[in-house]
Order: structure tokens, then C-alpha cells, then sequence
């Protein structure tokens, strides 16, 4: 019989989770062993066509990274979505939107408005890129490009979740095992344990029952102990508001988490659970003090959704005209 | 906007707030008809989520309304309502929507004419400030 | 209204690309386009941010060389705080940078640009890939590959945390340092790969230096372009890839300017074209002129062989050898020779790993004293290194609590873009004539991406096969004429419809 | 949802449906999926209402029942009790507040008409998502634990065991009794005080459903009324007081002596000690502070001394966990720190005593064995009493304490029973001289006395050897001045207040339920206060407020009675909870504990009051807030924003 088609696609990412499969090394070979990549355009010859030219379903699962950042990406995505039996938003930009979901404080006026007026850019006819160009020859043509970062599921219907930036390897091999033995949980499944960072931390034993964080600091006024629960020294860890499963890369090089796995189940926003769980900790009992307190977080968007921007409640910064778009 | 009427969810702690609000009712006193109470036992039950949450669904503003501080029923709830509510203005500032969306405030049982009067503040506030619209961005080009 | 040959997509470059290329109504090239559709917006949405996460936000730019940008960032971060990192901080950094490109260049060699030349141009495409390469050098050392690949990176995610997107610069220095036993690892890979860099560069000497065919290619007119050249060095003007002043060469290979980050501005100025989401970089004091070269034209170009042609010399003793071989081969110094890149960066990988080792047998960086808090804020900063394809540059102005107010990036991938466009043209001036592709416009062009290391290459880090390219040929009303393309076999195919 | 839901509209005979469009309302609950069934009744709450609720919950086959009526905090248990009789889970209900904060607080009957409908949908809305809880009860606990073994405090243990109840009676010091058994005699009876007290003390000692826990104290206490869980530290004797047979072999030889606090130092004491001669229980205590071998130096002289090997170096401290149903706090008072009061020079010029040193001297148990001497040996021939030293006096005391004079007088009385010849002087303001036998008893010892009124002002001085004081502009010198300060609380009466969550007054005393009505009650339901924990008081006050404590428990746990807990507790969901810890602290009942084994929060569901404010703050959203889930509250807040 003949092996099972697998896609893997990118859209508004770095990369990275290309990398990642590469780093899955000795582990690839036995994987494309198994199955038939129809479609990998880092990799193989990239033809639209011969998947448009495929039968509905025919590809029996597409690993899909990347926010959907252009109509093109929305478009491509569509038809995959059509093609494939299986959809796995890979790594954290498909799942909710990564950093390039940072991207939601502002919108396409105002990125253009940055990126083809730096210091650097010589550009005294504030020229900027247009989906048609008109030149001598002919027409040019470049895809639009949306003022809202979209998670892949925001987009079209995904089966299944691999977080992380990017996933570790394990994940990645036990979802393509899972995928491959038909083992496969439940539809919308987060193919990663649905528990918080906390749990696995290397500093939860030492934690105190109790912190009353009295003030916050930033790693630009201490170096972190390289035991300690970051929140206990007044770090912003987003350790309690973020899914397991990472392996604890960041807290093990002493540096406090940022929640690139998205949140637990139960949860619709990352950065407003982690709110609750701080604030109700302050050592504050005015609003005086708690204000005191809360001086110290400058970019709560920043640092509370920092990778989940897109998936939160609220989507994107809202715009000082009524409406969305 | 003169004829637009704001919606805004207000979160009643059971033991303070919620029997003022009675109260104001029971004496036959008037609050606008755009405030839409939900009862929580305590306004320490109030998460940042269900503010957002209220925001996403429709909500032009927020109330969060508790038992004056020392009097909570639950002893300090109201103090971690306390503490929570400064961050979640400055994020909530920080999203684009703006702090006098929301309020929160310390009504007692017995404070029957004050919940009256901070409703009809509230709302005559958020109608100035006009609807809110959640703006969650799609993936089309064009810019407003 | 001219015929239109439309190679789409070319493996992408932080997204795809797509060239374009007009025949005049003779069917000769009148002009040829390099469109990359892809934007994040990085600059916008890192305005609000606090300038310390920088290091783990700017990576997200680029998967491939993440330690590029998290060492750029962090050294921008530092310069904003005003503080200067202890000694065995920045020894930590800059061994983490080194194996970095040691595992970087390698990976290109064999998987990407390695089977055009190891196994062949023309080699079925089954075959032009890592397994290709395996086939002729034999498994042991395809398996040693990616076994020194695993262990250099394992460095950066033992130091870093992730090797996909490292976390531990911070202000004034690292978040953590190696103990004893992660030093003598280091230091062991370290050796293994000083072995490996010089068994590639025989490799290369071997297949390609050995075989004429390949070396006139490599010194042929195609891949020519007299430009300008950028690249960091040291104090005594050899290549540094972690620190130094910007060194800039014309055509001739002289001193055209040499300058310190801060002064970047004043240098580098960047295009913008409404047909192409991506800038393309020139010299500020030369100007722009367009995608021609010469030195009238402010085009400059980056990475490997730009690096050699802008230094006196290499740092370390074996690279420096090598480097004064590939000069006198190449007919000395600057080489325009495209398809040198790969000998180059082979150079470099010999380079980055002996300055692996020397870094790795220093004590110091098991010193405890790996951090420099910030005493105040400077509000400004600007940091420089030299990814592996090319200079790459980050820098940031904040407020007074260091949050971000305004974030410039002149990102290492896009330093040749200008000159991918000119190559690409010039690939396809001398390969079609009246109207007619030949079929080694294919794999000509190919190469021509290829050699550019490409982070094109986020899309060559593949053990399958290179990218393959299409060209359709158009007539005016758009239908296709014609399209060439490969079989499995690597033949070409020509499709009329 | 697939429940069968029903929407019972209460018009309130016209108040509530003269101030709406009911059809309209009516007509959009109708259109909501699940809404099996829709009616209206004049009056829901009367006795017809409920009927014609049971009947129509059985008729429709209802699981679960919308009441649009008045406030909740109304009708709520009304109608719960009526889901509960036709066997529908009571937290089925939801109410729709149409009345209190829907018609009568919105004159306008469009507006009220579409906030009705609004509340009505969300009430549907969040009923679908309502799950059935049980309601739990749990048996009050009748056994008593008593902080204190003063008079008061075994008083309360004494009443507590005649009606068979568990006590556990604690003490932190070696010995039990408190003040009253340190003193010779007491007013106005003049009667033996050890010979008083210490029937009481050795019932006690002896009551098998008391347990004495002395050189012990509070470590946590968690819970309410019929249910605390207590922690008890047992501190080291060093003693096994099985074999200790109070023999005193032990404490001569001890080579370490500190001045001895029970009397009021003026005599010393050793390492190892008992307080003070016939101390109960007479089993001596190592204090490890002083001891030299535990300073490290190899010292056992005690040890060797003793005939039963009964000193046990190596005994650790131990803490023994309890529950109990109600508590008494009878930690007492002390007497104000006079040194404090400058002008009066306690502690700086010889021969000026304070009130429990004078009882001391005079006690027959006490460092002279009864013999009121001076520090040189010799009897004072002219002794002074100042009265309300620091007391009514705003820098210090502000309070009268009301047992001084009285106290005072009988001070006389011993001084002159003892030193029949010397010269007694009273230096007062006025006296107080409460009780029907007060006055009769200070008329007669004032005959014994020479008596100096003053006005306010008084000091001490030092001259040649005696002591001058001064007042009215008059001075005179004695041999010996007693200095008689009034009653505080006793030191660690903060400590004890933060353990039980007591509310103090502004003096430090426990501050009552109600100065007037309840005074044997604390701040808080189950934690009773006698004796001078609550106000300076007399043995006879104590003793009735200690009675009155007892009755009370015993009135409110009755055992076998059942003490209903909350329902809408807050659990936390085990395979979610990534023990993060952030809840801890939050929990204002301390119900949270965190498990080491599983590495997960629990919520104690019987400490749990329901707040919620833990499950707010949970970031993984294993704390889920029973009947106040995020999903029925969003469930609602969908509908009102509509």
C-alpha cells in the first residue's frame, strides 16, 4: 500500500519550526521513511498546481506553521485545509499567533508607515509596497497584506495543536507516532500535557506556600537566582498561566517563562489568568499601593502576550475609530 | 450618538452589593435600565477574564461592584477584587479601551441611593465615550 | 507590453520569492525582478516593548540564525543600558556565536550548496541532496554531519535554553554560564569540529577544485558582479563575526570606509520598491543607481566571501592558511566570484570553530562573574554582528524606563538582495535569447540562489532535495508558452502548451 | 443543553407584571431551545404558587426551573425547596431578579420590559449549564479546647468535663493556676488562696476528660464553630513525667540561676526548676535558654542527682494536632509594667516593690517563705502603698482597673499581720470599692492604716537610704514603698490573636461580641474569651464569666447535631492543577493546603466558604467556583449583552 501523504507548510513564521523538524536528525529518516511528502516547499519542489491538482483529502495530514499574516497565506491555507484529511497548527505562531502576532498593536498602516520610513530608508517619496505595480513591461503583483495577525484555526478548522517555538522534538515524534498509529485524541486536542509549566518546574519545591509580592522587579536590577521561582524574586514568569511539555528550556538557561505553549484548556486568556493569579498576590490593600505595584509592569501586553496576542479574548490593540474591519 | 444607549454589565457581590442594589429597587428608586447586573458570591469571584470576556461580547462598560474594604463577607475578598483592578485598567488602557470603560466601587447594603447614583454616572460616562465595538481584525488588506 | 517569464515561487527568503523576468518584443531580457511578499513588521511592533526582551522577541525574525539576531540584540541592549558586559560574559557569547556558525555552515556545505558540486550540476535531483552526498563521501561521514550539527547545537541549547531561538542574553551579560563538565563537552566538540572543517574544505579541494569544469564555472562571467563588500573585523582587520567595526571595500578592494556601530547611519541607506515587500540596501555615500554594480553603483554586498574580500587576513592560524589559498586560486583579493561563497564559507567554518576551541580552553568562562547590572540607562544602542549571511544590524531608542520607542533592523538576509535581483538578471540575459529559455537557465539560476546562501536557506536546511525552480514563459496575454522545468531525473523538461 | 427547562413567571399579584409587556417577555423565552415549558402565576410564593410549581415541575417533566420573580435573596431557598420536594436537584433553580432590580428601579416600561427579558435569557442561558450538588453536613464536634489554666480557665475545663466533655486545657507555663495561686491570701474574705485554688487545680490534674497540656502552646488554629482543627506544641520539659516524682533532688545541684519571674525576681531560680514551691504539677522543666549542657557544655548534674532518671536531655518538642468544636480563650492578664511610670523609680532606688512582689514577700510559698524583709534583711518599720500607680493616667493606663484598692486593703491587712508595729501609708486618689462587701472591708483596714490623700501628682526619690515621697507639695520617707499598678493584658495576647483570628481592643484586651450583652463571646462564632483576657476583673467575675462561656458552647454544640457546610464550594481539579502555588495565600479560611506528595492545591471542602476568589485567580482554571462556574457566568453575561 502506499504511504500516507504529508504536507508541511509555512505561512507568517521564522522558520524555526522547520529547524525543528530538522533537528529531530536520525529520527527524520525514519519518519520519511513512513510516509510520502507531497508537499514541503523549504524542501521539495514547490508546485501550487500539483496540490491543486490533488484529490480533496488526498493528503492525509498537513503540519501548518506560521500566523496568517497575507491573503495569499489565507488562500493557501484554505485549499490545504481542503486537500488534507488532517490539520496540525504547528508551533506557537499557528497556534496563537506567536510574535509575529505582536504585530496586533498595530496594523498595516502603521507597520508600513515604520518599515519604509526608518532612519535607514531612503525614501523621500514615501513610496511604499502595492499589491499592483504598474511598470513599464507590466504589471507586478505582490499579495495583500492584512492589518490583523490570525491564528491558523482563526482561519480555517485545525484538528489538532503543536505548541511551542518551536515544538520540541519529542512532541513532534509523539504526534507524528499518534498520527501515524491512528492513536489520535480527541479533535482540538493541544498535543502537549494540559498542565502548567509549575508543574515540571525544577523550582516548585522550593516555592513558598505564600508570596506576597510586595514590588516586581526587572532582570535589568538583579540577576535571577538560578534557583528560586522567579515570581518569588519579583520576576515576571508566565510559568502558571502557561502549558507544560517545553521541557523547561528557557527556566533551565535561568531565564524566566514568556508562555510560548499558549495556555491550559480551561483557559481563554493567557495573559488575563495571569493577571488574576499575580495581582490577587500583591502585598496591596489600597489602590494606592496596588497602583504602586503595578507602575513596575510598563508593557503588560508585552509581556502577557507576548506569543498569545492573537488568541486573546481581545485579538488585537483596538483602534480609535468605531468599528473593526 | 445622542440615541445610543449603552450596555454595561455590572458584577454584584452577593452579601454587600447585590442587596443594595435590592434595596434601591424595594425603595422604588431609579437606575438605568443599561446596567445588567450578574451576581457573584463574592467580588473576589470576578476574574480579569469575564471583564474581557463581557468587552468581546458586546459590553460598552464594566461595573465591578463589592462590600466597602474590612466589611467583606469573606472577610478580604474584595481586597483581591483590590489588587487585581489596577493591573487590569492599565492592560485594559494598554488594549485600546479606555479606563472609564470600567469602575469599580464599594456599595454596602445599606447604600441603596449610592448604587443609584454611580449606575446612572456610569452610564451617562460610557455614553459619552460612545459604543464599543470590538475591532478583532480580519485577514483583508485594507486598511480603515 | 513585453513576454513574461514568471519563476514562481523561488524557495523563499523569510517567505517566498517570486522573479520576474520582461523579454523586450526581440524575447531578450529587458529587465528581470526579485519580489519578496513577505513582512512581520518587527520594527512596528517592537515600539512598547521593554528593550530587554529584544533578545528574545528578535529572534522570532529569523529560525535559521536566531543566535544571529539574539547576539545583535543583546549587544543593542547593552548599549542602551550603558553597560559593558564582564569578560567571561562576552567570551560566553561570542563561543556560543561560533558554534552557531560552525553548525550553520557546515549544514549549508552538505546539504545545500554541497550537492551542486559534490555530487554534480547535472545529477538527477534524487540525488542532489544530502543522501546524494552521502552516496559519494560515504555514510560515515554523512552520519558524523549530522552528528557534529547535533552536538554544536547542543551547545547553544545547553548556554541558550533553545537552540531554536536562544533566551540568555540579558543586560550586561548572560542569564547563566557552563560549568566545569559542559565546558569540557563544549571544548570536545569544539576539537571535532576544527577535524570536520578541515576534512570539508579537503572534501571541497577534492571534488570541486580538482575538477576544471567546476572552477571555470566558479571564475566564469555568470556569476560575476563587481560590487562593493561589508563585513565585520577586528582591530588588526581580520574577519570577527561577534564584534568589531564595519569594514567596507569597492570593487577594487580598498578601504572604502570603516566605521563603529553607532555610526551605521551615516553608512547604509536602504531602497524601497513598490513591487517588493523586502528594502534593498546601499551604500549611503555612494548612492543608489539601481540593480547595476560597479562602483557608481551604491550596491554592496554581504556574507562569506564579502567577509574575506573587506579583512586583511583570518584570526586563526589554519583559516588564515586557507584563506591565502583561495585568494591565489581565485586570482586574488576581492573576489566577484558568486559561486566562491561556498569556498568561503567553508573558510569561515574553519575559522568558527578554531576560535570555538580557543574560546572553550579559556577559564574564564567558568568565572561567576557573568553580569554587569545596568546603573542607569543611555536611552540608545545600536549592535552589530555578522550572521551567516552577513551583517546584521539592530538598534533601539527608548525611553527612560527602556521601553522601546523606536527599533531599526537591517536584517543580514536582505544585504544581497539588490544583488540577487543583478544575478538573477544577468543568469537570465545570458541564458535567453529571442524568446527562448535554455535549459540551463534552470539550475544557473538555482545556483545562483544557492551561492547566496540564502536564508533562502530557512528553506535549504533540508535533507531532501534543493529547491528547483520553475520558468514559465509568458505571452503577453499572460497564457503560458512555455515551461521548463525538472523530472525526477533532474532532466529538464520542456512543456509547450 | 439538553435539559428540559421551564421559565415560571411571577406576575407578584400586579407589582411586577403591571410594569412590563409580560407577553413580550414571555414570548422570547418561549423561542429559546430547551424551553420545554412557559408559565405565569399571580403569586409563585404564596402556598397556591408553590402548589402550582411542584405540579407543573412533575406535569413537564422539568430538570431544571427558571424562576423570574423577586430577589434571590427572597425567594431563593423557597424555590429550591420546592425543586428538592419534586425531586429535582435544588440547583436547578435560577432566578431572574425581575422585580427588586429590574421593574421597580426602571420607571420605564419598555426599558423594564427589555431588561426583564434579558435577565430571564440569561437566566435560561446559565440554568442549561447548571450541574447538581449535594449538600453536605458534617457533626459538630462537642470537645472543648481552653487556652489558659488560671482560675478562669479551669473553671471553664471544670464545667465542660461535668457535662462529659472532652477539654483539652493548655498552658504555656510548667505549671497551672495562674496569678491566684501564687498568692497568700485573697479579699475580701481573707481566705487561703493556694487552699482555695488548689482543689481546683488537682481536680483538674486529675479529671480523666481533661487533658492538661502545660509548657504548651497554640500553633495553628483553622475552622469555625463544631469543627477547629488546632495545633499544639508541646515544648521539651526534658522531664519524663511519668517517673518525675517532684521529688526536687534535681534543682539545688543545677550550677545556673536567673532571677525567677513567679517572683517577680526577687529571688533567683535554676536551669531546672519548678515556678515556685507547690507549683502543680509539681514536675519540674529544664529551660534549655540557660541549661549549660545545652549550650553545649557537658553538664548532668541534674540528671545524676535524680533517683528515678527521670531527666530526659534528649526529649524533643511535639506537636499534637486536635479538633474540637468550640474554644475558650482565658489567657489572663498581668499587671503593668511600673518601671514605666519614670517619676515613681521602681527598679532604681531600693525598697520599691510592685504588687506581686509585695505578694510574694507576703506569701508563705513565696522567696522568704512569708517574711516581708527588705533587701538587707531587716523588716521595714514605715511602708508606703501608692495607689493607681500609672493607672487613669493617659500617658499610661487611661482605665480604672477595679480591683486594686480593694486588693490593696487587703495588703494592709498582711503587712500588718506581719509587722504588727510598722507604719502603713496610703497614697490615693480615691478608692474603689465595688461588691457588696468592698466598703466594709476597706472601712475596717483603713482603721489599721494612716491614710494621705493626694491630688494627682507623686514621685519617688532616693534619700540617705530611704525613700522620700513627694505629693502635695508634702514629703515624708519610708523604709519600704509598694508600688500597685493596674491590670494588661497579658503579653502574648497579640499573638494568641492573630493565631485565632480575634479582634482586639484598643487596650489589647480580647474585644467581646457586645460590651454589654455579650461579653463572654470574642469576634468570633465558637471562640469564647473569660477572666482578664477581656477586661481586668476579680476572681469572682472570672469564675461567673468562665461559667457563662461554658454555657454557652454547651448550648451551641450539641452533640450529635449536624452543622450544614457550604455547598458552593470551590474544588480544584486535580489533573489540571499545576501546583503553582498562586492560591495559597489567597484563601481568607486558610482551606488551601498544598499536597507534597502530588505536587497539587486542595481545597479543605469543610473550611471552604465559597467565595471564589481563589478560582479568579487560578491560571490554569483548575480551581472551578461550584454553581459560579466561568461557564454559567458567561453564560449570562452572553445574554445581558445582547
Amino acid at each position: 500500500m502506499s504511504k500516507p501523504k504529508v504536507a508541511f507548510y509555512w505561512n507568517a513564521s521564522c522558520g524555526g519550526c522547520e529547524e525543528a523538524v530538522v533537528d529531530l536528525a536520525e529520527d527524520i529518516l525514519t519518519v520519511v521513511e513512513a510516509v510520502d511528502i507531497a508537499f514541503w516547499p523549504v524542501a521539495l519542489d514547490f508546485k501550487r498546481s500539483d496540490v491543486e491538482a490533488m484529490a480533496d483529502g488526498e493528503i492525509a495530514v498537513s503540519f501548518i506553521n506560521g500566523a496568517i499574516r497575507t491573503s495569499e497565506q489565507a488562500e493557501m491555507v484554505t485549499m490545504l485545509r481542503r486537500k488534507s484529511q488532517l490539520v496540525v497548527a504547528f508551533g506557537s505562531c499557528a497556534h496563537i499567533g506567536g510574535i509575529p502576532g505582536l504585530a496586533n498593536v498595530s496594523d498595516k498602516a502603521g507597520i508600513f508607515d515604520r518599515v519604509y520610513k526608518t532612519e535607514s530608508t531612503d525614501n523621500p517619496s514615501g513610496t511604499f509596497p502595492q499589491t499592483k505595480t504598474d511598470i513599464a513591461e507590466g504589471t507586478l503583483t505582490l499579495p495583500e497584506f492584512c492589518d490583523t495577525v490570525n491564528t491558523l484555526d482563526q482561519v480555517i478548522d485545525v484538528d489538532y495543536y503543536l505548541p511551542g517555538c518551536a515544538p520540541p522534538p519529542d512532541l513532534i515524534m509523539g504526534a507524528v507516532a499518534a498520527i501515524l498509529e491512528g492513536k489520535l485524541p480527541p479533535k482540538g486536542t493541544v498535543l502537549s500535557p494540559n498542565k502548567s509549566l509549575c508543574s515540571e518546574c525544577s523550582r516548585q519545591e522550593s516555592k513558598p506556600d505564600k508570596i506576597p509580592i510586595e514590588k516586581l522587579a526587572r532582570v535589568t536590577e538583579i540577576s535571577p537566582s538560578t534557583d528560586k521561582c522567579f515570581l518569588e524574586q519579583g520576576l515576571i514568569c508566565m510559568g502558571p498561566a502557561t502549558r507544560t511539555g517545553c521541557g523547561e528550556r528557557c527556566i533551565n538557561a535561568n531565564m524566566p517563562c514568556r508562555g510560548c505553549f499558549g495556555p491550559t484548556d480551561e483557559v481563554l486568556d493567557q495573559g488575563a489568568a495571569f493577571i488574576g493569579a499575580l495581582a490577587s498576590n500583591f502585598d496591596a490593600d489600597t489602590p494606592e499601593a496596588a497602583d504602586a505595584i503595578t507602575e513596575k509592569l510598563i508593557d503588560p501586553i508585552g509581556i502577557f502576550y507576548m506569543y498569545g496576542l492573537p488568541s486573546s479574548i481581545l485579538k488585537r490593540v483596538q483602534r480609535k475609530k468605531e468599528g473593526g474591519e | 450618538m445622542s440615541d445610543f444607549e449603552p450596555k454595561i454589565v455590572a458584577f454584584l457581590c452577593n452579601y454587600c452589593s447585590y442587596e443594595g442594589a435590592d434595596r434601591a429597587g424595594s425603595a422604588r428608586m431609579e437606575s438605568p435600565a443599561n446596567v445588567r447586573v450578574i451576581r457573584t458570591m463574592c467580588s473576589g469571584r470576578i476574574e480579569p477574564e469575564m471583564v474581557l470576556e463581557s468587552f468581546s461580547k458586546g459590553a460598552d462598560g464594566v461595573m465591578i461592584l463589592g462590600c466597602h474594604p474590612g466589611d467583606c463577607h469573606f472577610k478580604e475578598g474584595n481586597y483581591k477584587t483590590l489588587r487585581r483592578y489596577s493591573l487590569l485598567v492599565k492592560t485594559l488602557d494598554e488594549f485600546g479601551i479606555e479606563p472609564d470603560r470600567i469602575a469599580l466601587d464599594w456599595v454596602s447594603a445599606s447604600e441603596a441611593k449610592k448604587y443609584t447614583e454611580i449606575t446612572a454616572a456610569m452610564t451617562e460616562r460610557v455614553r459619552k465615550l460612545g459604543p464599543f465595538v470590538l475591532d478583532s481584525g480580519s485577514c483583508k488588506g485594507e486598511t480603515k | 507590453m513585453a513576454n513574461r517569464i514568471t519563476i514562481d515561487p523561488i524557495t523563499r527568503l523569510e517567505g517566498h520569492g517570486k522573479i520576474e523576468i520582461f523579454l523586450n518584443d526581440d524575447g531578450n531580457v529587458q529587465n528581470a525582478f526579485l519580489q519578496i511578499p513577505e513582512l512581520r513588521g518587527f520594527e512596528k511592533f517592537a515600539e512598547g516593548r521593554l528593550v530587554e526582551e529584544m533578545p528574545r522577541i528578535t529572534p522570532k525574525i529569523c529560525g535559521v540564525c536566531p543566535t544571529a539576531h539574539h547576539m545583535a540584540s543583546g549587544k543593542a541592549v547593552d548599549a542602551v543600558y550603558g553597560v559593558d558586559p564582564p569578560p567571561a560574559a562576552k567570551k560566553i557569547r561570542e563561543l556560543i556565536n561560533s558554534a552557531f556558525m560552525t553548525e550553520d555552515h557546515a549544514l549549508h556545505f552538505f546539504f545545500l550548496g554541497g550537492p551542486d558540486f559534490i555530487v554534480g550540476p547535472d545529477a538527477p535531483k534524487g540525488e542532489r541532496n544530502i543522501l546524494g552526498v552521502l552516496g559519494k563521501v560515504g555514510l560515515e561521514i554523512g552520519k558524523q554531519v549530522i552528528s557534529i550539527r547535533k552536538r554544536l547545537r547542543n551547545i547553544t541549547s545547553t548556554l541558550g535554553g533553545r537552540v531554536i531561538h536562544p533566551v540568555c542574553n540579558i543586560p550586561g551579560g548572560v542569564s547563566r554560564g557552563p560549568t566545569a563538565e559542559e565546558r569540557d563537552e563544549i571544548l570536545k566538540t569544539g576539537r571535532d569540529a576544527v577535524d570536520f572543517a578541515q576534512f570539508a574544505l579537503q572534501a571541497f579541494a577534492d571534488i570541486v577544485l580538482a575538477n576544471d569544469a567546476y572552477v571555470q564555472l566558479i571564475v566564469g562571467e555568470i556569476y560575476q558582479n563587481n560590487t562593493y563588500y561589508m563585513g565585520l573585523v577586528d582591530k588588526s582587520n581580520k574577519v570577527n563575526l561577534y564584534d568589531g567595526a564595519v569594514r567596507v571595500v569597492d570593487p577594487e578592494g580598498r578601504e572604502f570606509a570603516k566605521f563603529t556601530p553607532p555610526e551605521y547611519l551615516e553608512h547604509i541607506a536602504e531602497h524601497v520598491e513598490p513591487w517588493s515587500y523586502i528594502k534593498f540596501p546601499f551604500l549611503k555615500k555612494v548612492g543608489w543607481k539601481g540593480f547595476v554594480d560597479g562602483p557608481e553603483s551604491g550596491v554592496y554586498r554581504v556574507a562569506p566571501l564579502a567577509r574575506l574580500n573587506v579583512a586583511d587576513g583570518m584570526a586563526t592560524p589554519l583559516a588564515q592558511a586557507e584563506y591565502e589559498r583561495m585568494f591565489e586560486v581565485l586570482g586574488g583579493k576581492p573576489s566577484h566570484h558568486t559561486l566562491a561563497w561556498h569556498w568561503a564559507r567553508l573558510i569561515e567554518l574553519l575559522y568558527a570553530a578554531e576560535r570555538l576551541v580557543e574560546l572553550a580552553s579559556d577559564d574564564e568562562i567558568l568565572s561567576d562573574n557573568i553580569r554587569t547590572i545596568p546603573s542607569g540607562i543611555v536611552g540608545e544602542g545600536v549592535g552589530i554582528v555578522e550572521a551567516p549571511r552577513g551583517t546584521l544590524i539592530h538598534h533601539y531608542k527608548t525611553d527612560r524606563d527602556g521601553r522601546v520607542e523606536k527599533c531599526n533592523l537591517i536584517v543580514a538576509t536582505i544585504g544581497n538582495s539588490a544583488a540577487m535581483c543583478m544575478a538573477v538578471e544577468k543568469a537570465a540575459r545570458k541564458l535567453i535569447k529571442n524568446g527562448q529559455a535554455s535549459d540551463g537557465i534552470l539550475n544557473m539560476v538555482e545556483m545562483a540562489f544557492r551561492a547566496f546562501d540564502p536564508c533562502m536557506a530557512c528553506a535549504t536546511h533540508s535533507i531532501t532535495n534543493a529547491p528547483l525552480v520553475d520558468v514559465l514563459l509568458r505571452a503577453p496575454d499572460g497564457r503560458e508558452v512555455m515551461r521548463l522545468s525538472r523530472d525526477d531525473d533532474g532532466k529538464v523538461v520542456r512543456e509547450t502548451r | 443543553m439538553d435539559k428540559r427547562i421551564g421559565v415560571f413567571f411571577c406576575r407578584c399579584s400586579n407589582l411586577i407584571s403591571d410594569r412590563l409587556d409580560e407577553e413580550r417577555v414571555l414570548a422570547k423565552a418561549r423561542q429559546i431551545d430547551g424551553v420545554v415549558h412557559v408559565a405565569s402565576h399571580n403569586l409563585l410564593c404564596s402556598p397556591e404558587g408553590k402548589k402550582f410549581l411542584a405540579e407543573e415541575i412533575k406535569e413537564h417533566s422539568l430538570d431544571a426551573v427558571v424562576v423570574a420573580a423577586c430577589s434571590p435573596k427572597l425567594h431563593e431557598k423557597t424555590f429550591m425547596t420546592i425543586l428538592e420536594e419534586t425531586g429535582v436537584n435544588p440547583f436547578m433553580l435560577q432566578m431572574a431578579n425581575i422585580r427588586e432590580q429590574c421593574v421597580w428601579i426602571t420607571p420605564d416600561k419598555a426599558e423594564a420590559t427589555e431588561k426583564a427579558t434579558a435577565y430571564i435569557l440569561a437566566a435560561i442561558n446559565r440554568v442549561g449549564r447548571h450541574e447538581s450538588l449535594e449538600t453536605k453536613a458534617i457533626e459538630c464536634n462537642p470537645d472543648i479546647l481552653v487556652v489558659g489554666s488560671g482560675v478562669a480557665g479551669i473553671e471553664a475545663a471544670k464545667n465542660f468535663s461535668m457535662a462529659g466533655r472532652k477539654v483539652y486545657l493548655v498552658e504555656k507555663e510548667p505549671c497551672i493556676g495562674g496569678v491566684v495561686a501564687r498568692i497568700e491570701e485573697v479579699y475580701p474574705s481573707m481566705e487561703c488562696a493556694p487552699c482555695m485554688i488548689a482543689p481546683m487545680q488537682q481536680e483538674i490534674l486529675q479529671d480523666p476528660n481533661v487533658e492538661v497540656l502545660t509548657y504548651s502552646e497554640i500553633e495553628e488554629v483553622k475552622g469555625f464553630l463544631g469543627n477547629f482543627n488546632v495545633k499544639i506544641l508541646k515544648k521539651p520539659k526534658s522531664i519524663d513525667e511519668i517517673n518525675c516524682l517532684g521529688c526536687g533532688e534535681c534543682y539545688p545541684v543545677c550550677p545556673v540561676e536567673v532571677k525567677n519571674k513567679f517572683d517577680g525576681g526577687l529571688a533567683n531560680r535554676h536551669a531546672i526548676y519548678v515556678p515556685y514551691a507547690g507549683a502543680l504539677p509539681n514536675i519540674p522543666v529544664i529551660d534549655r535558654d540557660i541549661c549549660l549542657r545545652f549550650d553545649g557544655q557537658d553538664c548532668s548534674k541534674c540528671a545524676d542527682a535524680c533517683p528515678m532518671a527521670a531527666v530526659v536531655f534528649s526529649q524533643e518538642s511535639e506537636t499534637i494536632e486536635v479538633n474540637v468544636g468550640g474554644i475558650v480563650i482565658a489567657t489572663g492578664g498581668e499587671t503593668y509594667d511600673i518601671s514605666k511610670v519614670e517619676e515613681l523609680n521602681f527598679g532604681k532606688i531600693p525598697g520599691i516593690y510592685n504588687t506581686i512582689q509585695m505578694e510574694r514577700l507576703i506569701a508563705s510559698n513565696g522567696p522568704t517563705e512569708g517574711e516581708i524583709v527588705m533587701e538587707n534583711g531587716d523588716a521595714p518599720k514605715k511602708i508606703a502603698i501608692i495607689h493607681c500607680a500609672g493607672s487613669r493616667n493617659a500617658k499610661h493606663l487611661p482605665y480604672c482597673s477595679g480591683i486594686c484598692c480593694l486588693n490593696n486593703m487587703k495588703l494592709v491587712r498582711n503587712i500588718k499581720h506581719a509587722i504588727p508595729d510598722a507604719e502603713l501609708h496610703l497614697y490615693y486618689r480615691d478608692f474603689c470599692l465595688p461588691g457588696k462587701a468592698g466598703q466594709a472591708f476597706a472601712d475596717e483596714t483603713l482603721k489599721k492604716a494612716i491614710a494621705h490623700r493626694y491630688c494627682g501628682k507623686i514621685k519617688t526619690s532616693d534619700s540617705d537610704g530611704k525613700i522620700a515621697i513627694h505629693a502635695n507639695d508634702t514629703s515624708d520617707k519610708f523604709d519600704m514603698v509598694v508600688l500597685t499598678p493596674g491590670i494588661v493584658p497579658s503579653a502574648d495576647g497579640k499573638k494568641i490573636a492573630e493565631l485565632f483570628d480575634l479582634e482586639l481592643d484598643d487596650y489589647g484586651f480580647f474585644k467581646e461580641d457586645h460590651n454589654l450583652l455579650n461579653i463572654s463571646s470574642s469576634s468570633m462564632e465558637g471562640i469564647q474569651i473569660a477572666g482578664a483576657a477581656q477586661a481586668p476583673k476579680g476572681i469572682d467575675e472570672a469564675i461567673a464569666q468562665a461559667a457563662g462561656t461554658a454555657g454557652k458552647l454547651l448550648a451551641k454544640l450539641v452533640p450529635g447535631r449536624l452543622l450544614e457546610i457550604e455547598t458552593k464550594v470551590t474544588v480544584i481539579d486535580e489533573e489540571l492543577c499545576g501546583g503553582c502555588k498562586m492560591c495559597i495565600s489567597l484563601c481568607p479560611y486558610s482551606a488551601i493546603d498544598f499536597d507534597l506528595e502530588e505536587k497539587i492545591s486542595r481545597v479543605n471542602e469543610v473550611l471552604c466558604k465559597g467565595c471564589g476568589t481563589c478560582a479568579a485567580a487560578c491560571p490554569s482554571g483548575a480551581a472551578v467556583a461550584k454553581h459560579f462556574t466561568k461557564e454559567q457566568v458567561y453564560a449570562e453575561i452572553e445574554e445581558v449583552t445582547l
